[in-house]
């Protein structure tokens, strides 16, 4: 999670940004990754329910075959990966497919 | 001495010398008739002097790179290897030898380092690392053995040269002068934790500490 | 130093400029000054870049370039030395740019703990860089440059 | 400060979401209805086409707006790479856009007319073919169809090779035609059809993930292909069991993955090989059924020279050189006798590489239970004896029945990304047709100019003159007009300070090089015109698994560039069948009698068939609104015509479109994985099991062929072995990845890899800069004794991607006697430090 850091950064310190009024934190997550999966086609619908549910994934697409474009906004690799591991594990879900993932730090 | 000589032939090999070390006891208990006292211990401090010497000379020709890579194990395998290293070549010419890494500067440890040498001199003639193959397959244990005795003695070789003191780290890289203050300065890690492999290849690293 | 040598291949340029018979109107920065029928000097090897700065990249999937030296680092089938900082498990102490997790997945898209080995020789993909300038530039723009917008994800 | 950051996540997410729809291949909806606005203003088109570099095939996805390439990554769809790209494939979104472009045509003038040493000046492109017509026609008139020729490519596209092709062999009647991939494949073409009668490889890359154990004969993988290494690092680090096997001339990076690591002297590879099948015959481990039933053995032809010029004192004592080619028939008892005298002992000793490890490959090979991949590439090819290499590693695969299965598989890699698919399928080489066919024979002649509709005795019954025979000839003055396209022979040809730049400045010839940057090859030419290249007109390459795909043209060409095909076409416009055919063979088809090369090749109711209302919606086509019908559908049709139904059947056009490409032979919609073999491959009859059906016979050639030294060896004046090749980050000669920032830095210029012993011997330091010079010509170049590659004492190595430093004018132009490919891996050099005046 976000948490201003009270002592300088090296990091900052090298870099000079430390000079900079704002305080230094450290990168926002913004791990934006998106998933392909695959369910039985007949249960699409809580396939879709159960994934809007877990926290940052957002539905971007579905098709009636049973597939669906899920989107996920993770503070940090590690939850991603939960992330994808929780969806993997659903009943119904063949396959979840790690498809693209970038990170959005916004440290300029 | 011209008893010895005159010592008829045919006598044992034991008793020859025996009657010789007796001779000769009885010659050093024997008071100095000829040379005062002050004479013969200065005599007593150069020959020690000349002896000592001798023997650290002797010493420290084995504490070269030229009698390291006297044998092939070492010539084709880790020397081989050093020469593509910023320690064989940098930008300043000054280099590091195998005795500067490899053996103790401290006269203790370094004696115990040659009484250990002396199991590689034994590998040597029965060619337990006659080929590259088989220096390959041991060279997990040996770097073991190399990093063990780093870990101890934290770094003791490297800091000779790379003193911790001596260091400005506005020269370093970004990510070394960040490393160095983080882990170096701190005590927390010592040389070897983070530059294993710097001067050889590495062994295999599974399982070592900080390697995948 | 670089001055010095900048005149050398001036002089070197003008010497070859005047005295080739084929006074060409186009010429090639990669080839350089020297003629065709003969060889120029070779200039200086340039130093790596060696910094922790990440370099900026033109879209989301190109993989970043190293900004750091890599000279010795050891990539073989006893270790890996760029994962023993960029590895998951590494970052924490390493303070590194942990690998993307797509580098998790094998061939077949499963989600692997580890780095899929199909993605264990990291330079086939990250380069290291020199400091030099490149003698022709190159005239690529970026998505985010059409359409004047901040980019999406610059560091990554 | 939070408004543009949303702004910049949501753009993410809508890529990532893109992405993942794109992977799934299903439609983009859009997300949040505040983002619609964003998208519709923001979307990219995605598109695939293979990578433009090496002979992997790999396929890309390729992102424009407003007509430019915006970005690129790895196709997931493809079976090739699934989702990955090499350093250069990740960068291929910059190739196009170097500063230097050529966007008009270029001819030296003086005065305002054509003059050999004036100046390159901006013409249009009607007034450059009409200078170009005229020397063509001039070249004719004087020699006749020998005076004019065509140096072509394995980066041509199938249309462009096929059109060419056909301009030059039906056309112009003249053979004069050879891709640069005969510095590349040749070897190996040429080794396919004598052991089995029938080029490329019974294998695919499926291979990898079926095998045991790698064993990479002169193939730096881990550098060159860089995909496939992928591949193989996948299989050898999930696989405990899996073996590597790396042998090469010198350390490189391939070494870092190998289990057993050799070294061997240059050319001793020949004794190696040997050696090899004796052990296996020593060790009774030949499968004496499947040698029984699927092979002949045949004793080569020995003393076959070096492929030099005739009065090169090696050639003149060469007494097999007339027939390098020939082979006489032999028992198996016999070849057993041949190779008894190649001992591992021996081999180890010749080779100087630990006789331990040489017996441990020889038992990958030997083990019945090891599947074994072998792969190679110029190691092999670019060798005096790369055919006999190539002969010789089927040889083992043949004995041991390991071979046309899954995991067992010989297996030549090629260098460029449609060496098979244009170069060799299409049959682009002085002495080939499509399908495997050749000029000698009277039959495939006549099948060619049926197909074609030309009248009998269209095509000339010689090979042409080669690659390297072109450069000779160049010089000699007997090739006056020379066409070349796609590719940069005055840094790539061996001994370009003796040959082929002399034989450029010629002042009897006319040379027209088609580039899209002012390459070396460029500045040295009297026409340059400016080319599409790419994602800039539509294409189609085939990789080293038989792999054939397409692309659509994605974006324009820069100013008035244009692709190879249009400018063959356009070129053919300006010749009437009168000027270029003797009056005989018009009579046989007079109602050709006025007509222009364009009309009887190409407007022949095949080749312009399709209406360009064919070619996809959403795609440009610039060569088919030029010339009123869908060109490449046609040609590829008229040219798929000669495989179907022999064994290298095509699918139809359209369907390429959809796929990320196909392996031939497609037979009823199914692609082939593994040929020669009952239920993998149609073509095998019933019952046969394994059936080599490139021979009548259906039977598989093991030749005896022993070692032979190379044509030059070090010696006290030049003491270093000289190998040259490609370094990761460059493709050939470096024209497009130079010019992308990011490859430059990371390989800025060519150095040349010394052992640091050697150096130190000669007083030598690294970064000192050394002129590496042998009896041919020089370069000077900076001292690497560190680094990717370790050469042994004894060796240099010296990539060849750098145009200011042409290591070429060093090496020797010794061929292959058979394949007529150069060998650029050997010849003797000294190395001296350059003295800073």
């Amino acid at each position: 999670m976000i948490r201003a850091q009270t002592t300088i950064d090296r990091r900052a310190l090298i870099t000079g940004r430390v000079l900079q009024a704002e305080p230094v934190v450290p990168p926002p997550g913004g791990e934006i990754a998106s998933i392909l999966v695959q369910t039985r086609p007949e249960r699409l619908d809580a396939t879709e329910a159960a994934i809007t549910a877990l926290r940052g994934c957002e539905i971007y697409g579905r098709d009636e075959k049973g597939k669906l474009v899920v989107v996920v906004d993770a503070p940090d690799a590690s939850s991603l990966g939960a992330t994808l591991n929780t969806i993997s594990a659903l009943p119904n879900v063949y396959s979840a497919s790690l498809v693209f993932h970038a990170v959005d730090a916004d440290n300029v | 001495m011209s008893d010895v000589d005159k010592a008829p032939p045919g006598q044992g090999w034991f008793a020859r010398p025996w009657r010789f070390a007796l001779e000769l006891w009885d010659v050093l208990i024997r008071p100095s008739s000829v040379f005062g006292l002050g004479v013969l211990v200065l005599a007593g401090f150069v020959a020690g002097v000349i002896f000592w010497g001798g023997f650290n000379t002797a010493l420290e020709l084995t504490n070269t790179e030229k009698f390291c890579t006297g044998c092939h194990e070492m010539r084709d395998n880790v020397f081989a290897e050093l020469k593509s290293t910023i320690h064989f070549t940098n930008r300043s010419g000054v280099r590091a030898t195998c005795p500067d890494c490899h053996v103790p500067h401290n006269w203790t440890d370094k004696i115990a380092r040659k009484m250990q040498a002396s199991k590689e001199v034994w590998g040597h003639l029965f060619g337990s690392i006659d080929t590259r193959d088989k220096f390959v397959d041991n060279r997990l244990e040996l770097a073991l053995h190399e990093w063990a005795r780093f870990k101890a003695n934290d770094s003791l070789e490297c800091r000779n040269c790379h003193s911790a003191q001596s260091m400005d780290i506005t020269k370093q890289s970004p990510r070394a002068s960040v490393a160095h203050q983080r882990f170096l300065f701190t005590g927390e890690k010592t040389c070897i934790d983070c530059h294993k492999g710097i001067a050889h290849h590495l062994p295999d690293m599974r399982g070592v500490p900080g390697w995948q | 130093m670089i001055g010095k040598s900048a005149i050398v291949v001036l002089a070197i340029a003008l010497v070859a400029a005047s005295s080739s018979l084929l006074a060409q109107g186009v010429t090639s920065g990669l080839r350089g000054p020297a003629p065709l029928n003969e060889e120029g000097p070779a200039p200086p090897m340039t130093p790596m870049r060696n910094t922790a700065e990440r370099e900026i990249r033109n879209y989301p999937e190109q993989p970043p370039v190293i900004p750091h030296s890599i000279d010795g680092y050891q990539v073989d089938m006893n270790g890996n030395k760029c994962l023993s900082c960029h590895a998951r498990a590494r970052t924490g102490e390493s303070q590194a740019p942990m690998v993307s997790i797509t580098h998790f997945m094998d061939r077949d898209g499963q989600f692997l703990a580890s780095v899929s080995p199909r993605r264990y020789f990291c330079t086939e993909c990250h380069v290291p860089q020199n400091v030099t300038t490149p003698p022709v530039t190159n005239d690529f723009v970026d998505i985010d440059t059409i359409l004047n917008r901040p980019a999406p994800g610059g560091h990554r | 400060m939070t408004a543009p950051k949303l702004d910049r996540r949501q753009v993410l997410k809508l890529e990532a979401a893109a992405m993942a729809a794109l992977a799934g291949g299903m439609p983009v909806a859009a997300g949040a209805a505040n983002l619609v606005t964003e998208r519709a203003e923001s979307e990219m088109k995605w598109d695939k086409a293979p990578c433009r570099f090496c002979g992997t095939g790999c396929s890309v996805m390729v992102a424009t707006k407003d007509n430019r390439v915006v970005a690129t990554h790895g196709d997931i769809k493809s079976e090739v790479n699934r989702g990955l790209n090499c350093v250069k494939g990740y960068f291929l979104s910059k190739i196009m856009y170097g500063h230097d472009r050529l966007t008009k045509p270029l001819l030296r003038k003086k005065d305002g007319k054509y003059d050999k040493n004036g100046d390159f000046t901006e013409v249009s492109w009607n007034e450059a073919f009409d200078v170009m017509t005229e020397k063509f026609k001039a070249a004719l008139k004087k020699r006749g169809p020998s005076g004019i020729g065509m140096f072509g490519s394995g980066q041509w596209t199938i249309f462009e090779g096929y059109a060419a092709s056909k301009l030059f062999k039906a056309g112009f009647r003249s053979n004069n035609i050879d891709p640069n991939a005969r510095h590349c494949m040749a070897s190996t073409a040429v080794g396919f059809m004598r052991t089995f009668g029938i080029d490329e490889p019974m294998g695919c890359y499926d291979d990898i993930e079926a095998t045991d154990a790698f064993v990479l004969w002169g193939s730096n993988m881990a550098e060159m292909h860089p995909i496939l290494w992928t591949r193989v690092a996948d299989r050898r680090l999930s696989a405990p069991h899996v073996r590597v096997a790396v042998l090469s001339t010198f350390e490189h990076r391939s070494f870092d993955l190998a289990d057993i690591g050799l070294v061997f002297k240059p050319q001793t590879d020949l004794y190696l090989l040997n050696a090899i099948a004796n052990h296996i015959v020593k060790t009774g481990r030949v499968n004496k059924d499947f040698v029984d039933k699927h092979t002949l053995f045949k004793r080569g032809q020995t003393d076959i020279g070096y492929g030099l010029r005739p009065d090169h004192p090696l050639e003149k004592k060469a007494t097999g050189r007339a027939k390098a080619g020939d082979a006489q028939d032999m028992t198996y008892d016999e070849y057993v006798k041949f190779v008894s005298d190649y001992t591992l002992e021996k081999a180890a000793d010749m080779a100087g590489v630990p006789l331990s490890r040489l017996q441990a490959l020889a038992e990958l090979y030997a083990d019945p239970k090891v599947k074994v991949t072998s792969f190679w590439t110029m190691g092999f090819n670019q060798h005096t004896r790369g055919v006999w290499c190539n002969n010789l590693v089927y040889n083992i695969h043949l004995l041991t029945g390991k071979i046309s299965e899954p995991g067992n598989s010989p297996f030549s890699l090629t260098g460029q990304p449609s060496a098979c698919g244009t170069a060799r399928e299409v049959g682009t080489f002085s002495h080939r047709l499509p399908a495997d066919m050749v000029v000698t024979n009277k039959e495939h002649r006549a099948k060619a100019e049926h197909i074609w509709k030309l009248p009998e005795g269209t095509i000339p019954d010689k090979p042409g003159y080669h690659a390297v025979l072109q450069n000779r000839m160049l010089k000699d003055g007997l090739l006056n007009a020379y066409w070349i396209q796609v590719n940069n022979n005055l840094q790539a040809a061996a001994n370009g300070n003796e040959e082929t730049y002399p034989g450029y400045r010629n002042p009897e010839n006319f040379i027209v090089v088609s580039d899209a940057y002012p390459t070396v090859t460029a500045l040295a030419a009297d026409l340059i015109l400016p080319t599409a290249m790419w994602v800039e007109k539509e294409g189609a390459y085939g990789n080293a698994e038989r792999r054939t795909h397409t692309w659509h043209q994605l974006v324009s060409a820069p100013g008035e560039a244009r692709s190879d095909l249009w400018q063959l076409m356009e070129f053919s416009k300006r010749f009437k069948v009168e000027e270029v055919w003797p009056e005989e063979l018009i009579a046989k088809m007079p109602e050709y009698r006025g007509k222009t090369l364009f009309d009887v090749l190409y407007r022949n109711g095949q080749v312009d068939k399709f209406p360009v209302t064919d070619i996809e919606a959403g795609y440009a086509n610039d060569e088919s609104k030029a010339f009123g019908f869908y060109v490449h559908k046609g040609l590829f049709e008229e040219y798929a015509s000669f495989g179907r139904g022999h064994g290298h059947d095509l699918a139809p056009y359209d369907t390429y479109h959809e796929v990320r490409g196909l392996r031939w032979p497609v037979v009823n919609g199914q692609e082939t994985r593994w040929r020669f073999r009952e239920g993998l491959d149609p073509y095998v009859q019933q019952g046969t099991g394994v059936q080599f059906y490139g021979f009548p016979d259906g039977k598989a050639r093991i030749f005896a062929l022993p070692y032979e030294p190379p044509a030059e060896s070090p010696d006290k004046d030049f003491p270093f072995w000289l190998s040259t090749g490609r370094v990761l980050e460059h493709w050939h000669s470096g024209t497009m990845t130079r010019r992308v920032p990011e490859l430059y830095r990371a390989f800025p210029e060519a150095v040349c890899f010394m052992h640091p012993d050697d150096a130190a011997d000669l007083k030598l330091r690294r970064g000192d800069e050394v002129r590496v010079e042998s009896r041919r010509g020089f370069i000077r170049v900076r001292l690497e004794t560190r680094g990717r590659d370790k050469p042994p004492r004894g060796l240099v190595f010296v990539p060849w991607f750098d145009e200011s430093k042409l290591i070429n004018k060093v090496t020797l132009d010794a061929t292959d006697p058979i394949s007529l490919q150069t060998d650029y891996k050997k010849c003797a050099v000294r190395i001296e430090k350059v003295t800073t005046t």
